[in-house]
């Protein structure tokens, strides 16, 4: 299987007047067609900006400083803004975060996909806007006549089922779904993933999931990675890394699970997630890994590739 | 105090603000040793000199030294800003805090208050109470007559804070702790909404002398005072715009407008400050 | 919207038309004047001549304003003459009515004032938005400080300096009145330019002053807005800028900024009042003013009400549009 | 189950569309307030501008609010306002030329006791409705007076005076009074402000004087006797045009005027003023300060004055001004404190300050008019040893200190307790803000503490007697000193009814006898007239119950770009207030440049 995305030393700073702060940094894995992957890490690790990185999103202080993405063989830093815009959605959709207000309020949800369609050169009649949007919030498992809700008539899995609909609508190469369900109880969060499923497998398009539910990550997604302080520091199919975890901060992560088959979060790590502006030397992981020796406060560990399919961050792995 | 000056530097707001304001204070300070304020009263100096070595700002039509007036009638202007601005401010911060912490019966009487207040023209009720005082006005009378009003807005805006400030979790974890109303008030309230006490102080200020000078322009305001309005007042009864008489105005609206723009600038400054969010962070 | 939301919506109006109409009944009473024998000693002492027996003379015209019957006995007259919109005579100007002396100044209020508020309203809130999206041209960055500079002057005071420089040194407008000396009001195209040119000076000192005020305003919503996650979205849509602006940001930012502009329409009538008297503008600020120097009791009262209701009318009217702007909002009981 | 939390409601397709209707209707409602208001009737075409008249005048803050009232006995109307200029009287009297010229009468005669007035009306006068003037109409609003008595101006006089007019024929009224009334034929005269305006019968029969308007462009209201029709009234502008015939030209009385149109402005502010006359948009104003005048002629060479183009830019009204202390309030009671505070003040730099120099000092309360001359110079000698213009701050020291009055640590003068004297000075207008910050700096550094209030409702307080100090005029005599003694009477027996205009609130009962004496007087009398004036004012001059300041002066600028031969100092045919009654007068001697 060839990469339909393949993302590069990607790196991203944010200027602050007391220090610049690297919240992806170097960052670099590929995406097959039609594969699943999966971005795991705790709040602030980078996951989320990377998501929005990939899109060039990126918003002042911030910016990108480094990388390359290619989607499909187009190399997305060369493309000029216009057409970056064109790509997303097109060639790139993301589910937003949360979606509890990721919906224009005061917009029908038929206007919010016929925006999309109209800013991507998609002329079509009042009867073909009727029908395509019937279509898509019927492949999401709407009822068509959602089309005419105000978001805040909605519920919180309807929302984001619409958000979905919002980002398969163009049939995307890739979608980034950033934490859909974060906000969702847990059986709406199933249905919801089963509805990404679903279309995923439909359109025949890549996915990456962003989140930091291990549970739903290990039931979802075909391969994982796991980022930590801006860093991806272990990529690995899901399989592998759940049960052979080779980065210590892995290995924390999958051992806090209460068991694998049971939904769960991320708990007890010992220490605190570090600060971005203020990351310790060497491996930012040190200050918190039972295994830190003095080489890993001042080395910074290379991503090492373990197996074919298995890198690692870290001088141990 | 590097800090401090960091902090300027970041925020140019309340840095070009304050620096206006103390411009001012640099102006009147100097000023009380280089002219004799006696001479801001009538017949003191020979009238209708334009500015010269003598007399920098110049005299007006009654034989005051414009330069004498603005260093005597700054002061008195800020004071009726100030006392007002203060009472309002002191009587709002009350009310608000009985309103929004106790909420109840409390609140909804004083809200009403203030909404009901709030609706009446302002200016409007101030020349109300300006004609109705009997004897000349006094500038201190003046800052109690435009303090009357000073309270409604503080109150309201202070209300809706404390109200959003007492659902945060710490003054939950102090009120399950045991700790009494008023304590809660002062200990944990009070330090998280001193930023914003100061800025709706600046605004309270500048809106009191902005209610200040309108009545005193009209002719409603302490005569005998050489305030800024006042003297605002002399250059249109004068008619000194069409006789040319250019430096008996220039004075106090330069004036009048730094003590604004000053104001202004730092009320921007202390919402950044109290408000972070509207940092230019987009 | 239900019907009943709309009824109540009413009768929240109708209280506060109340609550006006008598605080503005009990209020000047409370500065204990003595408004007819003011007007009539001031009428006696025009001719030199004073008249003898001005005492009974008082009491006579009390008599028919009512002003010698117990306070309750006035106020319910009072409410029941508000109800006809019957405001009584003016004191000064007996036998006009205040009802008529408000209908001739209200047209140029309003006309000055609408016009002012709107444009200034349209002006700062698309300067604001603008200055708050990243993708404006950058000169519009050094127009925040001057607005900002202007909006802190009074604007009376801005009337003065504009009054020097376009009037006094430059002879372009005219400073006073309502439209030129000898003019005969018609509906021509002449007089409604010639009205224009006289509303220039005193419209241009309050647009001046008030731009600053709503483009700080949206400026400061249109930077939480694009926050907002539905912007982030709209972005990751791949939507034009201009769509994101417009629909995404502006649609949204603008509605706080549309509740102020109810409101301060809702002030048009009482805003001005010392724009129109330095400018000698035919409209409701003077009248007041003139109101207040004469102690002219009922047409006092007869304005402020008008204010009061204008304002009470500003908010209901928003409270009923509003639903329209914003589909949250739909009034159910809470 | 999360899909069926919430049903579709009925969509609301309807918003735009409300939002769009919403807009329209706010623009239409917006839109139509340019419409013209009341007054926009056919008019005659307008006159070219050498032919009219353009004044400002009175009016408050820009605009006219009695536009509508035109009867001016209504009590809102103002005869200052444009009344004076349509309804005729009797006759006029020009004090500047002392000379009275009969009008609508012809000629009058008093009985010997002053009980009876014979008046003659011209014949074939006409009301501008055709409907001829007689002298039913001159009966008709004297009874109607005298019944209204204080509901209208002029009834308390009228009602005092009158006990019934008869029209024994068409030309003829006879008038019976209740008290001796040798001025009742000058009191109806028009000079300055006063004087009956005579209104038409067939119209005014009926009707509440007090509430009646006039009013009725379509109508041809206001019926007057003039030459003046009024065409347009809106609180922007009165407009008055001539009509084509006018019975007092057709008589030889007066010439046709040559000003075809006049348009009165309401005055809107100095500047304002100031600008449009530079600009030759107005033909006279009025309310200009001294210091305004030389702008004035440097700006446009074409205005003048009264007194060309020279200070005091203006004409000596009747109304000296006067610092007036409350008699009753303590220690203003006491002559010494009066005599000494008029010691205090240096009238030279009073006028300097605050009239640029453009005023004189006045001695008595009235003004020195030619007619009056006589009776000024009856107490030269009292004037000399009184001298209400002197300024000797030793002198008022002395009466100070043996009056038992004290300077305190402040600096300031007290009574025995350590109460401080004290002056504060209420004002309004025009005088006020410009005598009062002087005034009270003045005795300021004489060690009288004194303050200054220009409150609105100055005529309340200062006629109920509300003040210590207050900077007023006398509007009193003009050719004969019985108007001006008259002020100061504590009460009277001759005319019934307490006296209240004393402001001073001053009394003297062998005061109040002499004038009293003298209302009995006729005013031709003068020998008589001088002896009481001196024996009153014997008892005047010690007492000063108010402190003399200054002339007062109409500054008027008269603008000669369109218009000549207006009276000044030169030509003094009348004085030229377009308030005052006489104006009339002014218009039909004006000639186009």
């Amino acid at each position: 299987m060839s990469a339909v995305l393949s993302v590069e030393g990607l790196r991203v700073q944010f200027d602050h007047p007391l220090g610049a702060v690297h919240a992806v940094d170097d960052v670099s894995f590929t995406l097959d067609a039609n594969e699943r992957l999966g971005l795991a890490g705790e709040s602030g690790s980078g996951k989320s900006t990377m998501a929005l990185a990939i899109l060039r999103m990126i918003r002042p202080p911030g910016r990108i400083t480094g990388g390359r993405v290619t989607l499909d063989g187009t190399e997305l830093s060369a493309l000029d803004h216009e057409a970056m815009r064109r790509l997303r959605l097109a060639g790139i959709a993301m589910v937003p975060q949360g979606s509890m207000n990721s919906l224009n309020p005061v917009m029908r949800i038929r206007d919010q996909l016929a925006d999309a369609f109209r800013d991507h050169g998609v002329a079509l009649s009042a009867p073909e806007l009727h029908a395509r949007v019937a279509e898509l919030l019927r492949t999401v498992g709407l009822r068509p006549d959602v089309a005419d809700l105000y978001p805040h008539e909605l519920s919180g899995g309807m929302k984001q089922r619409a958000c979905i609909a919002i980002a398969i609508c163009l049939r995307p190469k890739v979608i980034i779904a950033d934490e859909p369900t974060s906000a969702l109880d847990v059986v709406v969060q199933r249905q919801v993933m089963e509805t990404l499923a679903r279309v995923q497998r439909d359109l025949g398009c890549a996915i990456i999931l962003v989140g930091h539910d291990m549970g739903l990550m290990a039931q979802f997604v075909d391969r994982l990675g796991v980022m930590y302080a801006g860093r991806l520091v272990e990529v690995a199919p899901i399989a592998e890394i759940i049960t052979t975890p080779r980065h210590p901060y892995t290995q924390a992560l999958i051992s806090s699970l209460p068991s694998l088959a049971a939904r769960g979060t991320m708990q007890g790590i010992p220490g605190l997630a570090p600060l971005l502006r203020d990351l310790p030397s060497g491996c930012a992981f040190h200050p918190r890994c039972p295994r830190a020796e003095d080489r890993c406060r001042s080395e910074k560990p290379a991503v090492r590739t373990l197996a074919p399919s298995h890198q690692a961050a870290c001088h141990f792995a | 105090m590097r800090g401090l000056i960091r902090y300027f530097r970041r925020n140019l707001s309340l840095l070009v603000g304050s620096s206006l304001l103390l411009l001012l204070v640099v102006f009147v300070v100097t000023g009380h040793f280089v002219v004799d304020v006696e001479d801001a009263r009538a017949l003191s100096v020979r009238p209708l000199q334009p500015p010269s070595w003598r007399y920098p700002f110049g005299t007006d039509r009654q034989g005051r030294d414009l330069l004498a007036v603005m260093v005597a009638g700054t002061p008195l202007t800020l004071r009726i800003g100030f006392i007002a601005g203060i009472l309002g401010v002191a009587i709002g911060t009350v009310l608000a805090f009985a309103a929004a912490y106790y909420r109840g019966w409390a609140d909804t009487i004083i809200r009403g208050i203030a909404d009901i207040g709030l609706t009446v023209p302002g200016l409007l009720v101030l020349i109300i109470i300006a004609v109705g005082i009997r004897g000349g006005l006094s500038v201190n009378q003046m800052a109690l007559v435009v303090a009357s009003l000073a309270w409604l807005n503080p109150t309201r805006t202070i209300r809706a804070q404390v109200l959003s400030l007492r659902e945060r979790g710490y003054v939950e974890i102090a009120r399950m702790s045991g700790m009494s109303g008023p304590a809660i008030i002062f200990f944990e309230l009070m330090p998280n909404l001193l930023p914003y006490l100061a800025a709706t102080l600046v605004n309270a200020v500048s809106s009191a002398i902005l209610a200040s000078i309108g009545l005193e322009v009209l002719g409603l305001g302490p005569i005998d005072a050489p305030t800024l309005g006042m003297t605002l007042y002399w250059v249109n009864f004068n008619a000194a715009m069409i006789n040319g008489w250019w430096w008996w105005w220039l004075a106090p609206t330069v004036i009048i407008v730094l003590v604004f723009l000053g104001l202004f600038f730092v009320t921007v400054g202390l919402d950044e400050y109290a408000n972070p969010r509207l940092r230019k962070s987009a | 919207m239900r019907m009943i939301d709309i009824v109540r919506r009413c009768g929240v109006f109708a209280v506060i038309v109340l609550l006006a109409a008598s605080l503005n009944f009990f209020l000047p009473k409370l500065s204990g004047q003595d408004p007819v024998r003011t007007k009539l000693l001031q009428q006696a002492a025009l001719g030199g001549y004073v008249h003898q027996g001005i005492d009974d003379m008082v009491k006579l015209y009390e008599k028919r304003f009512g002003l010698d019957r117990p306070l309750w006995e006035q106020y319910f007259n009072y409410l029941g003459d508000v109800a006809r919109l019957d405001f009584n005579y003016s004191i000064a100007n007996y036998p006009r009515t205040v009802a008529e002396m408000i209908t001739e100044a209200i047209p140029w209020t309003i006309g000055l004032l609408s016009m002012t508020t709107l444009l200034s309203f349209v002006i700062g809130t698309l300067l604001g938005a603008l200055l708050a999206w990243p993708r404006a041209p950058r000169w519009m960055a050094w127009l925040m400080p001057p607005l900002w500079a202007l909006h802190a002057i009074p604007f009376f005071l801005l009337g003065l300096i504009l009054m020097y420089l376009l009037a006094f040194q430059v002879p372009l407008l005219p400073i006073f009145g309502g439209y030129s000396v000898g003019v005969q009001p018609a509906l021509s195209l002449a007089f409604v330019l010639d009205v224009v040119r006289h509303a220039t000076l005193p419209a241009l000192s309050i647009i001046l002053v008030s731009i600053g005020g709503w483009a700080l305003g949206m400026r400061g919503m249109m930077v939480t807005t694009m926050g907002e996650d539905y912007v982030v979205f709209a972005e990751g849509k791949g939507l034009r800028s201009l769509t994101i602006f417009l629909r995404y940001c502006l649609r949204n930012a603008i509605l706080p900024q549309i509740t102020a502009l109810a409101l301060a329409l809702g002030q048009i009538l009482s805003g001005a009042v010392l724009v129109e008297v330095i400018f000698g503008y035919p409209g409701i600020g003077t009248l007041l003013f003139q109101a207040i120097r004469e102690n002219d009791h009922f047409l006092i009262q007869g304005i402020v009400f008008t204010v009061i209701v204008a304002l009470g009318l500003a908010t209901l009217i928003l409270d009923l549009v509003y639903p329209l702007l914003d589909p949250r909002i739909t009034y159910q009981r809470s | 189950m999360a899909q069926d939390s919430k049903t579709a409601t009925h969509p609301m397709p309807s918003r735009r569309a409300l939002l769009k209707a919403s807009v329209l209707a706010g623009t239409a409602i917006a839109l139509p307030w340019q419409a013209p208001e009341g007054g926009a009737h056919a008019q005659p075409a307008a006159p070219p501008r050498n032919r009219t008249m353009i004044l400002s005048w009175s009016g408050r803050e820009g605009r006219w609010v009695d536009f509508e009232l035109w009867n001016p006995y209504s009590i809102g109307a103002n005869h200052q306002n444009g009344p004076n200029l349509i309804y005729e009287p009797l006759a006029y009297y020009s004090a500047f030329a002392d000379k009275t010229y009969m009008w609508l009468a012809e000629s009058y005669k008093f009985a010997p006791d002053f009980k009876q007035l014979t008046i003659k009306t011209r014949p074939g006068i006409t009301w501008s409705d055709g409907a001829p003037f007689s002298a039913e109409d001159v009966a008709f609003t004297l009874n109607s007076l005298r019944d209204l008595g204080p509901k209208v101006r002029w009834g308390v006089d009228v009602h005092q005076a009158v006990e019934k007019a008869t029209a024994t024929d068409a030309n003829t009224v006879v008038v019976d009074f209740k008290i001796p009334s040798p001025r009742f034929f000058f009191f109806m005269t028009y000079k300055y402000d006063i004087g009956v305006y005579i209104v038409p019968k067939h119209i005014f029969a009926g009707q509440d004087f007090t509430t009646f308007k006039h009013f009725d462009i379509a109508k041809g209201w206001p019926v007057t006797t003039g030459p003046w029709q009024v065409t347009q009234a809106t609180p922007q502008q009165k407009v008055f045009d001539r009509r084509a015939k006018w019975w007092a030209a057709e008589r030889g009385l007066a010439p046709l005027p040559a000003v075809e149109r006049n348009i009165w402005l309401p005055f809107a502010g100095e500047q304002q003023t100031a600008q449009l006359l530079i600009t030759n948009q107005l033909d006279a104003g009025t309310g200009m300060q001294p210091a305004t005048f030389p702008t004035l002629f440097r700006q446009n060479p074409k205005i003048i004055t009264h007194a060309g183009q020279k200070s005091p830019y203006g004409y000596m009204d009747w109304w000296p001004i006067s610092l007036y202390l409350n008699n009753e309030v303590k220690p203003f009671d006491r002559k010494e404190v009066r005599w000494a505070l008029s010691n205090y003040i240096d009238r030279d730099q009073l006028i300097d300050v605050a009239y640029l120099g453009a005023c004189t000092p006045s001695k008595l309360p009235m003004p020195q008019y030619p007619p009056l001359q006589p009776y000024f110079d009856s107490v030269k000698d009292l004037l000399a040893k009184h001298d209400t213009n002197g300024f000797d701050p030793k002198k008022g020291d002395a009466l100070l200190s043996g009056a038992g009055f004290k300077k305190d640590s402040g600096g300031f003068w007290a009574d025995a307790a350590g109460k401080r004297v004290n002056v504060d000075i209420i004002g309004f207008g025009g005088s006020g803000p410009a005598m009062g910050p002087v005034l009270v700096e003045m005795f300021k550094r004489r060690g009288i503490e004194s303050s200054l209030g220009l409150p609105p409702d100055f005529d309340d307080r200062f006629q109920k007697g509300q003040y210590t100090g207050s900077i007023y005029g006398h509007g009193g005599s003009i050719n004969e000193p019985y108007a001006t003694l008259r002020l100061y009477q504590g009460s009277s027996i001759a005319v019934p009814g307490g006296h209240q205009v004393n402001f001073a609130r001053w009394k003297n009962a062998a005061y109040d006898k002499l004038v009293d004496e003298m209302f009995a007087v006729a005013p031709d009398n003068t020998r008589k007239l001088v002896e009481i004036f001196r024996a009153a004012m014997e008892i005047w001059l010690p007492e000063l119950p108010d402190i003399q300041l200054v002339q007062n002066y109409h500054r008027i600028p008269m603008n000669t770009t369109y218009w000549k031969n207006w009276p000044t100092a030169e030509n003094p045919y009348v004085n030229g207030a377009h308030w005052h009654l006489t104006f009339p007068m002014v218009l039909w001697n004006l000639q186009p440049a």
